[in-house]
């Protein structure tokens, strides 16, 4: 007969900032289907900020009265630990200075299957009254739910049920941009083939893993390995097809072909939420995976990730140069910082101070990294051609004397991406080249070379990518404007509020990143409970 | 803790931020700001200069804050001789430069009418000015080994925009390659400042802490290569020197002036201070190719000074020279060469300050900066010419002139220098001494050429120097035939430093430098 | 393996059927027998590579896969659900309970969001 | 007997990989996906009887769930560009290049 | 003696032939008799006689049918997909045959000496299995409507494929309320938790949504739209017009009607057990072969059923079949489904009796304001989009010249046998 089986325990209280986000989804959709037209965007907007500000508050609440749980939540399934707080926290507030980039974007389509100049669209369109298209905000607050469960995840179903609810929604947020519907329609094919290619190696790989192992849950994971043979092949090929489906999110080097197109296709303020919230949930996710499930392997596949991170690193900052297109850079730049933090990821090996150490570097990259993300492309929505905006680089020559305010700032962010001192992004990147030369330095690690080696692969990816930035700043201050140039578009309360943040956060944390690495700190002091 | 030199920093930023704040249109206002905090930059680091004991401790002026706990940096700033000095240099030439460039950003036009460069937002270039000089005081002032690289990285920036926005007609390739080679050479010590720091495992950046704290050879080598190539790139040094003479041509004058008058000293100055003293073995060991790649520097720069057309490349070229004979001093491992080192870095920025500053007066009225557009120059413009005389002659170390005493310093002190088994300095010296001839060479050449013959057509509507231009020139003529007779004043600042630095290195120090000072 | 006896014997007869029907039936050519039957005017033109499938039809499609997908974790709630009795009737375990029941709302829940989207979407109108 | 079923759901793995990467029809390619993913629920009912859990299996309903939203969204996305281009052959969406 | 899942799987080979001969069989037998016996009732209902001329009461008439299309020429349309177009039937057929495989006749018997009881087989997904074998059979249908190139087919098969999806998932649904109460999949257990009271008595809802779902599922009037002569003139089989492929499709769709009915008769109608008076009266009813005989009455009964159905209902509409289907059957059963399991979790847990309870009503009260406000939305939405075309339709049709319906006048001549004018055919 059926075993009994014991009803399971679920801790509502840790998961609430989850809960939350999936619930005004859903109630998203409700609003969707039975709020009339005229009023949907008036109740969407509020619903959608005050959902993740409540996330948010909850995380908060959660760090501050220090009950950061130490044992996985809802039977084992998700593990909400210090980083995932602190991650989650970020992903949080980047989507929220998304939604406020989303609400101001007027150019949506109204459904994301609509067909062009279809009767139904043109249905849409004539009710629309510009009011905008508001299925944009239950999907991005899917996708923002499912970022959240990804990083979080503490065993591989939870993590591949994670990693495909944050990027189905994803897959349509692509296709919604209106001005350029088959640009936009194409990168959401690519994007999903690719993706849903990538998802499947992922899940053979936990399949190969669970065969090895008997179990998906990470810990598990690592006590078979701890317990068997290493170099099974079963656990060697599980874990390389999980590596292929993880290091594809992350858009690392040989995955990284979606990216470019990705990032050009899809709407401007989607591709912030790309850049900044799925890279960070992505990052997390690899982290727990080669931290808590892969802890007994680390020899075996320390040189492949050393491959993979300087591959990305040089990929992605060679390949940014030959780009024409300043979203498309952008993407081989968000490569090359995927580069620096598998750097990151590498130097997880050490004592457990100094792996406390590499993962707030990690974290707080993670942080500063994500708002001048979403700092940059706030500015790119604001540069606009009688098309759309205004993508190709040769657009951009001598807007620093049309906007030198816009451009001032643009600049900014494009210096906090090659690490200038001053910014945070040089903070950043310092925490990184630190913690990776730190792995190093124990005694008997034979590492420590490859480590130093990889640094200055990283450091020469840096140099090469600082061209390609100055580059822009070069077409911007130094070359004369078009005499049809572009229009720099007056920018609205919630776009000037999330370029105004990131700046601030860029330049503050810049000039005193203790206020962010002190939180970072005692969020990865805790390390992924193992 | 004494909150002169965190003054002294923040009194420019300040001055930036008020300058850029300032309402449009507004921009003779700006200059005057920009001018007026200048000077109140050079009052406050005169008496900072007063206050600053020779025979007191090193490091004076200390002041210490958290800045980011979790990696150990602190905001600490010092200053001992050379810093000291070169913070001077760097008071004494903004202003200069302020007024020297009072028009630079306003389009700048030739007699007949051509516009050079076009209007260029004047707040911003004068803000950038003060930004700079703010970061040149920290990059000397700075104790701790982050402090130092941050400022070293992030002072390019606002070089970077004045070259490019501001410069000439290949200016962006210029900043680019500017900024590019600088920002290489950072990166590098960036890697060899995070390797110093768990190396040493104390914790902490603060240079005085650190000093001695590398005892493993090989890590010291590995560790000096991070810092030196990034002091090489900056100092510059052959062969990673090909960005200077774009910079230094593509900037405007007053910029051209910072670069090579401050900018790039923070490379030897970096040498002296980091590269000598962290890394005492590693420096004696790489001593034999650093110097004769010091020495290449010193003959290379001279000889291809004198091909060249074009006045700023071959003032930048010279630099390249005098670079060397810097480089030569520090390494030469003796107290004469290195206080004289010291000294040639101060001088030089007299020396190149003027006679780039010259220059760029004599191309603002011709619009080219080709030497054979020029002819004559002295018979309608005598003024002009006269302090392009002085200060082209101070480039070639004229004796009586400041570049002279350091100059001579470095060649002796490197001739005599025993550091190096007997006769590898002193034929490095030797070789040095033909830059000499080659220096009278290219300068007198150029003189020559510009000044003296018959007058070229275009140069006949030449107006002499005005008022302005008299006021930039004359401090700096002042100071180099000063200091050429006089430089006791600053050598006394400079040495007890040297000497420390000498100290760590564990090279024995002679007396020679007190005869030195006789000059 | 019985439902394979069976799958045997119901597909031997069902091939037997079709392979044993050109063989019995008389052969007589006609262009027309030959044609799609559409009513008697000439065929549609058909499109090399088969006949596309209205789309329209694939919302029914993609509903059912979702609310199969529902039926899947229905079951083995049910079947959990249950309390376990022996055969005097005595309750064995008491099955999940109250969460299973709160679940299982949420979830039903979930999916009649869904469900009154595509429903409110017109994606339930058929013509 | 197990290892037969998983030497099946790798081949259909590869054919299903081999497929994404040489046919040109994005359903093609999308059902190839398919494929892959039932590949991975085959291996995961097998291995579930292999190791003795019933953890596989229920890793099976879970790929189930998601493939169908793959399934509706990825169709959704191919339909809608198919329907706007006359195409669905990956070759024709070309726009996206520097 | 009641089986449970313990006792399958021991039969020796044998003994499974044997079974899975006599199933086979059976179902031959019951396609033959059941193809007159409908056509038979249907006349009677009708007052025709229906077939009687093959064979005493036309007997034999569906032998003669089987002979006649086994002789008539099996056509190759030109276009059809070959394979596919043969292999359409087949799989119609065999998994409806195999569906029938759980279905359970009897008790534990003696079986040629052996104790087996009478059912092919079961698992421990028995219904599970049931579905699948449905949902395959539609691939048949698809696959036969697509092989075909013809439109209608095409058309036909999709028709169809939709509806049965449609209507598997309201039929899945209706039986969880099943397992919630035997707390199994298994048919033959289900039958023994039936021990007491039907399933059709403990669930009505189930079980009416179920009988709704049969029609749907099975394809018959008055939801046989996949075939609907009227308007797709043989929907999916339009192409299949002659020869045994054509009996192989026919069949299929009668074993889906006794499967439906076998089903009914196992999930809901206390499968072989004997009608509750009987039982209580007669130990023995339940015991040996008799139990075949109730199921045999119970499944003919059912059949009857449905035939009596098709004799009085017509034909839905296509949207109105799938209005049903989704909008109705769907959001009453998933009510339906937590109002037992609350109710279920009250009477069976102690614990938290309240919380229970008002859960229960919750989901009652939640599912009837929902339901009514949307069937109120619905009607209103409706009424007024009725009254705005009627209002169009009478402004157009008073201004035929006015743009609008191309209504000739009434007074035209050649509507009184007057030929005005000869229109040449193809200038159209």
């Amino acid at each position: 007969m059926n075993p009994a089986i014991e009803a399971p325990t679920i801790e509502y209280g840790t998961l609430a900032p989850l809960l939350i986000i999936f619930g005004a989804a859903c109630i998203g959709v409700l609003v969707e289907a039975f709020a009339p037209r005229y009023l949907r965007k008036s109740i969407h907007v509020p619903l959608t900020l005050l959902s993740l500000a409540g996330a948010f508050a909850l995380v908060l609440v959660q760090t501050v009265r220090g009950q950061v749980s130490t044992t996985p939540s809802a039977m084992g399934a998700i593990a909400v630990d210090g980083p995932s707080l602190f991650i989650w926290g970020i992903i949080l507030v980047l989507s929220f200075v998304c939604v406020l980039l989303i609400n101001d974007e007027g150019h949506f389509v109204a459904s994301a299957a609509a067909v062009p100049g279809s009767a139904d669209e043109e249905e849409a369109e004539a009710h629309d009254n510009g009011t905008g298209h508001t299925e944009v905000y239950p999907l991005v607050l899917f996708a923002v739910g499912g970022m959240l469960l990804f990083p979080a995840a503490h065993d591989l179903l939870m993590m591949f049920v994670a990693l495909e609810v944050m990027s189905l929604p994803l897959y349509l947020l692509c296709g919604l941009a209106r001005r350029r519907r088959l640009l936009s329609q194409e990168a959401s094919m690519k994007y999903f083939l690719l993706g849903a290619f990538s998802s499947a190696f992922f899940l053979y790989g936990t399949a190969m893993i669970y065969g090895f192992a008997g179990t998906v849950s990470l810990p598990g994971i690592n006590q078979a390995m701890a317990a068997g043979n290493a170099l099974d092949p079963l656990l060697l090929i599980g874990f390389a097809m999980l590596g292929v489906g993880l290091l594809f999110k992350i858009g690392a080097a040989p995955f990284q072909a979606w990216k470019p197109d990705v990032y050009q296709g899809a709407p401007t303020p989607i591709t912030a939420l790309m850049a900044s919230g799925t890279l960070v949930a992505a990052v997390g996710a690899v982290l727990r995976v080669f931290w808590v499930g892969l802890g007994n392997l680390d020899w075996e596949w320390r040189p492949v990730i050393w491959a993979v991170a300087a591959l990305t690193m040089i990929v992605g900052s060679i390949l940014a140069i030959t780009q024409t297109e300043i979203k498309r850079m952008l993407a081989y730049s968000s490569i090359a910082h995927a580069g620096f933090l598998l750097v990151g990821v590498m130097a997880t090996y050490g004592s457990a101070q100094q792996n406390a150490g590499s993962l707030k570097a990690i974290l707080f990259y993670l942080a500063v990294y994500g708002i001048a993300t979403v700092g940059a492309f706030a500015v790119l929505t604001l540069v606009r051609d009688p098309g759309g905006e205004a993508g190709h680089l040769s657009r951009w020559a001598g807007l620093g004397k049309r906007a030198p305010l816009l451009s001032g700032v643009f600049a900014f962010f494009l210096l906090a991406f090659a690490g200038i001192p001053l910014t945070s992004g040089f903070m950043g990147k310092y925490a990184i080249f630190a913690a990776a030369l730190n792995s190093g330095t124990q005694p008997g690690d034979s590492m420590g070379g490859w480590m130093a080696g990889l640094v200055v692969v990283g450091v020469v990816a840096s140099a090469v990518a600082a061209f390609f930035y100055v580059r822009v700043i070069v077409l911007m201050f130094f070359s004369e404007p078009a005499a049809d140039g572009p229009a720099v578009a007056a920018p609205s309360m919630g776009t000037v509020a999330v370029i105004a943040v990131s700046l601030l956060v860029t330049v503050g944390v810049g000039l005193y990143p203790e206020s962010v690495l002190g939180v970072a700190n005692d969020a990865a002091s805790s390390l992924f409970i193992r | 803790m004494s909150p002169w030199l965190p003054i002294l920093m923040a009194v420019p930023v300040v001055g930036a931020v008020v300058v850029a704040l300032l309402p449009k249109g507004s921009d003779k206002l700006a200059k005057q700001v920009a001018l007026l905090v200048s000077l109140l930059v050079l009052v406050l680091t005169g008496v900072v200069a007063a206050g600053f004991k020779p025979s007191g401790d090193r490091f004076q002026f200390v002041a210490e804050y958290n800045w980011i706990p979790s990696f150990g940096v602190k905001f600490g700033v010092g200053v001992d001789g050379v810093a000291l000095v070169l913070i001077a240099l760097s008071a004494v030439l903004v202003p200069i430069v302020i007024l020297a460039s009072w028009h630079d950003a306003d389009g700048v036009k030739t007699a007949d009418g051509t516009l050079i460069t076009p209007k260029r937002s004047v707040k911003t270039y004068f803000s950038l000015l003060l930004v700079l000089e703010a970061m040149m005081i920290g990059v000397f002032a700075a104790t701790d080994i982050f402090l130092f690289y941050v400022f070293f990285e992030a002072m390019l920036i606002p070089m970077y925009f004045m070259i490019g926005s501001y410069g000439g007609a290949q200016r962006s390739y210029a900043a680019v390659k500017f900024l590019l080679y600088s920002l290489f050479g950072g990166l590098l010590m960036l890697v060899a400042v995070i390797g110093l720091y768990f190396v040493a495992g104390k914790q902490t950046f603060m240079f005085p802490e650190l000093v001695g704290a590398i005892q493993d050879p090989v890590m010291q080598k590995w560790l000096f290569a991070g810092f030196f190539i990034a002091f090489a790139i900056k100092a510059p040094l052959w062969p990673v020197h090909t960005w200077l003479p774009d910079a230094a041509a593509q900037a405007p004058a007053g910029a051209a002036v910072l670069l090579v008058g401050v900018l790039d000293k923070v490379g030897t100055f970096g040498m002296l201070r980091f590269c000598l003293e962290l890394f005492p073995d590693a420096a004696k060991a790489f001593t034999m190719p650093i110097v004769v790649l010091a020495v290449i520097s010193i003959i290379y720069g001279a000889i291809v000074a004198i091909g060249q057309t074009d006045m700023k490349r071959l003032i930048a070229y010279t630099s390249i020279s005098h670079f060397g004979f810097i480089v030569l001093g520090v390494f030469a491992m003796s107290d004469v060469a290195q206080s004289g080192a010291a000294l040639y870095m101060v001088n030089h920025g007299f020396a190149t300050g003027a006679l780039f500053l010259a220059a760029g007066f004599l191309i603002a009225r011709r619009g080219s900066p080709f030497i054979s557009d020029y002819g004559g120059v002295q018979k309608v413009a005598p003024v002009l010419a006269g302090f392009f005389l002085v200060a082209g002659l101070a480039g070639l170390s004229l004796p009586g002139l400041s570049s002279f005493v350091s100059e001579f310093m470095v060649m002796i002190g490197t001739y005599s220098s025993q550091a190096h088994g007997s006769g590898a300095l002193t034929v490095a010296a030797i070789i040095s001494a033909v830059a000499v001839i080659l220096a009278a060479v290219y300068i007198l050449w150029m003189i020559q050429r510009t000044m003296n013959g018959p007058t070229a057509e275009p140069v006949k509507a030449f107006k002499d120097l005005n008022a302005r231009e008299v006021w930039v020139l004359a401090p700096l003529v002042a100071l180099i035939i000063g200091f050429g007779f006089f430089p006791k004043p600053l050598l006394d600042v400079i040495n007890p430093s040297v000497q420390q630095t000498l100290t760590n290195v564990k090279v024995p120090t002679s007396t020679i430098a007190e005869k030195g000072t006789g000059q | 393996m019985p439902i394979l006896v069976l799958a045997v014997l119901a597909g031997g007869f069902a091939i037997f059927s079709v392979a044993i029907a050109p063989f019995t039936g008389p052969k007589r050519w006609n262009r027309a027998k030959l044609d799609a039957y559409e009513c008697g005017i000439e065929p549609t033109p058909q499109p090399v590579g088969g006949g596309r499938f209205p789309l329209k039809y694939m919302i029914t499609a993609m509903l059912f896969i979702v609310f199969d997908i529902e039926i899947i974790f229905l079951y083995p709630w049910a079947v959990s659900f249950a309390p376990q009795t022996d055969d005097l009737g005595r309750v064995l375990s008491s099955g999940l309970g109250l969460f299973a029941l709160v679940e299982m709302l949420l979830f039903i829940v979930t999916v009649l969001v869904a469900y009154a989207y595509v429903w409110r979407r017109k994606g339930l109108d058929w013509d | 007997m197990t290892t037969h079923y998983l030497v099946l759901s790798g081949i259909l793995f590869a054919i299903g990989a081999m497929g994404v990467l040489i046919r040109r029809n994005a359903i093609v390619v999308f059902m190839c996906v398919e494929l892959m993913l039932n590949a991975c629920n085959l291996a995961f009912v097998t291995f579930s009887r292999q190791v003795g859990n019933l953890e596989g299996q229920i890793i099976a309903f879970f790929v189930m769930v998601v493939a169908a939203a793959e399934v509706v969204v990825g169709l959704a996305i191919i339909v809608t560009i198919f329907r706007t281009r006359r195409s669905a052959s990956v070759d024709d969406a070309n726009l996206l290049k520097y | 003696m009641s089986p449970t899942l313990e006792n399958f799987g021991h039969d020796p080979l044998w003994i499974t032939i044997i079974k899975a001969v006599m199933l086979f069989a059976f179902l031959m037998l019951g396609i033959l008799f059941g193809v007159w016996f409908e056509r038979k009732l249907i006349s009677r209902m009708q007052h025709r006689y229906g077939p009687n001329r093959a064979g005493k009461f036309g007997l034999l008439q569906s032998v003669a049918d089987g002979l006649k299309m086994g002789l008539k020429e099996d056509l190759f349309p030109r276009t059809v997909d070959k394979v596919l177009y043969l292999l359409a039937p087949v799989i119609m057929v065999v998994p409806a045959f195999l569906a029938f495989s759980i279905v359970p006749f009897g008790p534990v018997v003696n079986l040629f000496g052996v104790e087996t009881p009478l059912q092919l087989v079961d698992l421990p997904v028995a219904v599970l299995f049931m579905l699948a074998m449905g949902a395959v059979s539609v691939y048949g249908v698809v696959l036969a409507g697509w092989s075909s190139r013809s439109p209608y087919a095409l058309l036909g098969g999709l028709r169809s494929a939709a509806q049965v999806v449609s209507y598997e998932i309201a039929m899945g649904l209706s039986f969880v309320a099943i397992f919630l109460f035997a707390g199994t999949l298994s048919t033959s257990e289900i039958v023994k938790a039936q021990e007491q009271t039907w399933f059709a008595v403990l669930l009505i809802p189930s079980f009416l949504v179920y009988v709704v779902c049969m029609f749907g599922e099975a394809a018959r009037i008055p939801f046989d739209l996949p075939e609907g002569e009227g308007e797709l003139v043989g929907g999916f089989q339009t192409e299949y017009s002659s020869s045994l492929k054509f009996a192989l499709i026919m069949m299929g769709e009668y074993l889906h009607t006794f499967t439906a009915s076998g089903i009914a008769v196992t999930l809901f109608l206390g499968g072989w057990r004997a009608p509750a008076p009987i039982s209580t009266f007669w130990e023995g009813a339940n015991q040996g072969w008799w139990p075949v005989l109730w199921f045999f009455i119970k499944f003919v009964l059912t059949f009857c059923f449905i035939v009596w159905v098709r004799a009085s209902l017509p034909r839905v509409r296509y949207d109105q079949l799938m209005s049903l289907g989704w909008k109705v059957l769907i959001p009453v059963n998933l009510a339906w489904i937590l109002l037992v399991a609350a109710v279920r979790n009250v009477v069976v847990n102690d614990q938290n009796r309240t919380l229970g309870i008002g859960l229960g009503v919750v989901i009652v009260i939640a599912a009837l304001a929902i339901w009514m406000r949307f069937d109120t939305v619905n009607q209103r939405r409706k009424e007024a989009r009725k009254a705005q075309v009627e209002a169009e339709f009478e402004e157009l049709s008073e201004e035929p010249t006015a743009g609008g319906f191309p209504v000739p006048p009434l007074d035209l001549p050649h509507y009184h046998g007057v030929q005005h004018k000869e229109i040449p055919s193809g200038t159209n």
